[in-house]
């Protein structure tokens, strides 16, 4: 599985959790997931639309990734994000870690979450039936940077 | 020359996603005096700096980061990733 | 989705992400997974064997649940844990949390491992070509319980 | 009549899953008391409280827990799940 993936396809959550398993799990112990999905509780909320900056995009993320393997001790991470037009309920963006401690596994998960949303080139604007917004963002982003 | 790139509602107030120009700016701060004399459009994107930030040769600086030599200069707001 | 499924069989945990994805994600916007996995480090490690208190973990896990979603704003959880014989690289078990938000949902998966842990009647035993040997409690587990 | 269940190397020391017993015990430590008399394995398993957790009717419970009018107590090792 590669490390890092910028796409703008829809992905199988659940095949690239045993993808990633398969390769990593048995010789860690802890596996941890997260995905971020388009919510569809706005109403109306026909797509999202994501914008990146192909180029800078794969490399911020490569270098974020290369911050947490060396502050952890992990078997193996990986980061699929999308962009382009989404759909509600899509998976937007998945972070699979593996290491021999849980803890270990949930921290560097956390990180990479949170230097993903604030240092990844992404922008994300949600299109509805009566307009187009792009989503701000939010302070408390920042300063999730500041207990890593 | 540099390249200039917008994304986000930058590039929709500018009106395009990037663009080459000549510049004597030394710093990120000084090509947004520069841009922001461009028109309408650039005045509105680079007159609040507080909400926007920069890439030098597509890594995130600050705005008193210097661009001689730079090959590509990005301007955009804060990201929204994840 | 059953919220607690405690249960001999392997499972496939990409399907179990998906389904509860499925049911929850759209209307949460994050979703974190923890997997445990039989290590297959150990020289010769055979199996592993976990018994459990029928009855009781049930009512154990559903406790610690009941906890964290008092706790934290979850649109959903759910724990699987198996019992009996285990091979290497297989799912030991499995927590999945869906929120609006991604502090929560992973709090809430490292509280519910935390417990999960020490708080409900599973004990592993290692089987090696050498011997059988019951898995020591780690100091640590029961101090991870003293910070929520 | 109480049902008294062993869990991992405690039911391996004792040599059954579970019992029924009379006891006279107020509480779990006197119970253990008890069982620490009735031969090697129970000796071995009950002369060393603090490795051990006990729970009453299900519900993990501290050595000085009442057991009058219990279904059932179990004594285990500490729990390795997860």
């Amino acid at each position: 599985m590669e490390r890092v993936r910028v796409q703008s396809a829809n992905f199988d959550q659940g095949a690239e959790l045993n993808a990633f398993a398969a390769q990593y799990g048995a010789g860690a112990g802890a596996v941890v997931s997260f995905t971020g999905v388009v919510r569809d509780i706005a109403p109306g909320l026909a797509t999202m639309e994501i914008e990146h900056y192909p180029g800078m995009t794969e490399s911020a993320i490569a270098a974020i990734m290369d911050q947490a393997q060396a502050r952890w001790a992990l078997t193996g991470a990986a980061v699929i994000h999308r962009y382009g037009r989404l759909a509600p309920a899509d998976p937007i963006m998945m972070v699979l870690v593996a290491a021999p401690h849980r803890a270990e596994a949930f921290a560097a998960a956390e990180f990479l979450m949170d230097y993903l949303k604030s240092r990844a080139p992404f922008w994300k604007k949600e299109i509805t039936r009566d307009g187009a917004a792009w989503v701000a963002a939010k302070d408390g982003d920042e300063d999730a940077l500041r207990r890593w | 020359m540099i390249e200039v790139l917008y994304f986000a509602w930058v590039r929709e107030r500018i009106g395009v996603p990037r663009e080459k120009l000549e510049t004597e700016a030394a710093t990120v701060a000084d090509l947004m005096t520069e841009l922001a004399a461009r028109g309408e459009g650039y005045e509105i994107a680079f007159t609040n700096p507080k909400g926007l930030r920069a890439a030098v040769d597509q890594v995130l600086v600050d705005m008193d980061h210097p661009i001689s030599g730079a090959r590509e200069v990005a301007f955009f707001p804060p990201m929204t990733g994840g």
